[in-house]
């Protein structure tokens, strides 16, 4: 399928940046028409995943984060990058309910609410690498 | 930015939350709770959430620490009001079988 | 002065992302707490912009613009950069009511508005290399 | 999205706007409107702006290209109930000096 809209964005991995991402992700989809629950979910997974590489990725210090988001028919695609410490074992990390910060009171929810608000969840990532999210969801057609 | 309004009654302590609940605004709701759970002994702990217009796995991390310590000092946690999009958050990560959803 | 924020973006000159870009900036800038009148005053400038990249830049064909802000204490820094036909003449394209475009019932108020709903306008442009615009606001202590 | 709602009383056609009115919206604006001048004869047209939320430039080409048209139909036109900030936009372009604006 052919994209009909794409746009990149790069920014600070600093935490007033995650409703920043939410709103931009959020403005895009919104050229589908969705419905209000699906922009909901949308932006619940963007701030999952960015919330993820200020927090994981880049440990709370200075970073940048991409994001990428492609626009078909009928759904839309969401890319997250970082150059941060990257993930050691994905299938671990995918346990619902598994943090490897507990100490801050993380829930370990992160992925499993990425993989059930979304139609997909691709994780690449590779130690001292960095990580890179990507995500689509389908919208209803209207 | 998120607004904090705490009103306190005999050892029930509400907390109103207005705007949204992200891992950038958990620090200083949960410095907030925090505060007041060292003050005075509490009973229960009551999350107003009819104002929250947003939330993601940053609050439920937030809310399951706050119910660890109010199970620590013998007290209860409940929720209130969360709104279609919050609830399904709270679901999703088995919150509503923790504690009282209403 | 150091900024305390900044954001890179790029999408498609098409003219449905010119609402888009005008939230973008907006919802950067409100990190600092404008005025509801400051913030529609850089939605202005901000959709001048992009548009003059859509229609003169690349007249209407695809091309790429790329935006960028960068948040100090009490002002914004945009830059909106296109790699299109650029301007011959900066100093003619400045004069209030002058337009390359009046079979496209184009106003020539673009620049004008930019000048005056911002604090400062910088205009760089190469004929045939294309065009960056850098815009800066103050806002209001509060 | 922009919304288009035409009122036609007699020879005056008013034409109520809502949403954003920038480069992207104006072109299907420019059609409606063109296409009611020639369907019938206009003694005045109103542009009713009470609905608009934002608008720059490519709305002053949009109002100067009708009211030339209207002019050469030997009409008028007129501008109602613009907010402040598209009021700003009206004055700097000067179209407070063209025509009517109420
Ligand atoms: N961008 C990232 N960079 C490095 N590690 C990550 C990243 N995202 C997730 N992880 C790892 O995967 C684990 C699970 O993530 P998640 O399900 O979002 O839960 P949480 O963020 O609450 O820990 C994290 O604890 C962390 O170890
Ligand atoms: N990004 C650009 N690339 C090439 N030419 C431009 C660009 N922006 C402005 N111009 C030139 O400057 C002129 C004046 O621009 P402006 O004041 O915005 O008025 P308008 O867009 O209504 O023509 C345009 O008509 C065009 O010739």
């Amino acid at each position: 399928m052919q994209p009909i809209n794409r746009m990149k964005i790069e920014f600070e991995s600093k935490s007033v940046n995650e409703s920043f991402a939410r709103i931009v992700a959020a403005a895009f989809a919104s050229q589908l028409d969705p419905t209000i629950e699906e922009l909901a979910d949308l932006k619940t997974a963007v701030s999952e995943a960015v919330t993820n590489a200020i927090i994981h990725g880049y440990e709370q210090q200075e970073g940048l984060i991409f994001m990428e988001c492609i626009l078909y028919e009928d759904s839309i695609t969401v890319k997250i990058t970082d150059h941060g410490v990257g993930i050691e074992d994905i299938e671990k990390a995918r346990i619902p309910a598994f943090t490897s910060k507990p100490e801050l009171e993380r829930s370990g929810m992160g992925f499993s609410i990425m993989e059930s608000f979304m139609d997909s969840l691709f994780i690449a990532s590779e130690k001292g690498a960095g990580t890179k999210i990507t995500m689509t969801k389908k919208f209803s057609k209207r | 930015m998120l607004e904090i309004t705490l009103k306190r009654q005999n050892r029930v302590l509400t907390v109103y939350l207005k705007g949204e609940l992200d891992h950038h605004a958990v620090s200083k709701v949960k410095e907030t709770i925090d505060l007041q759970l060292v003050k005075m002994p509490l009973s229960q702990l009551i999350l107003d959430m009819s104002a929250v217009s947003f939330m993601d796995s940053s609050g439920i991390g937030l809310i399951v620490g706050r119910y660890n310590k109010m199970k620590c000092l013998g007290g209860s946690m409940k929720i209130k009001n969360p709104g279609l999009n919050i609830l399904k958050v709270l679901k999703m990560s088995g919150l509503s079988k923790l504690m009282e959803i209403s």
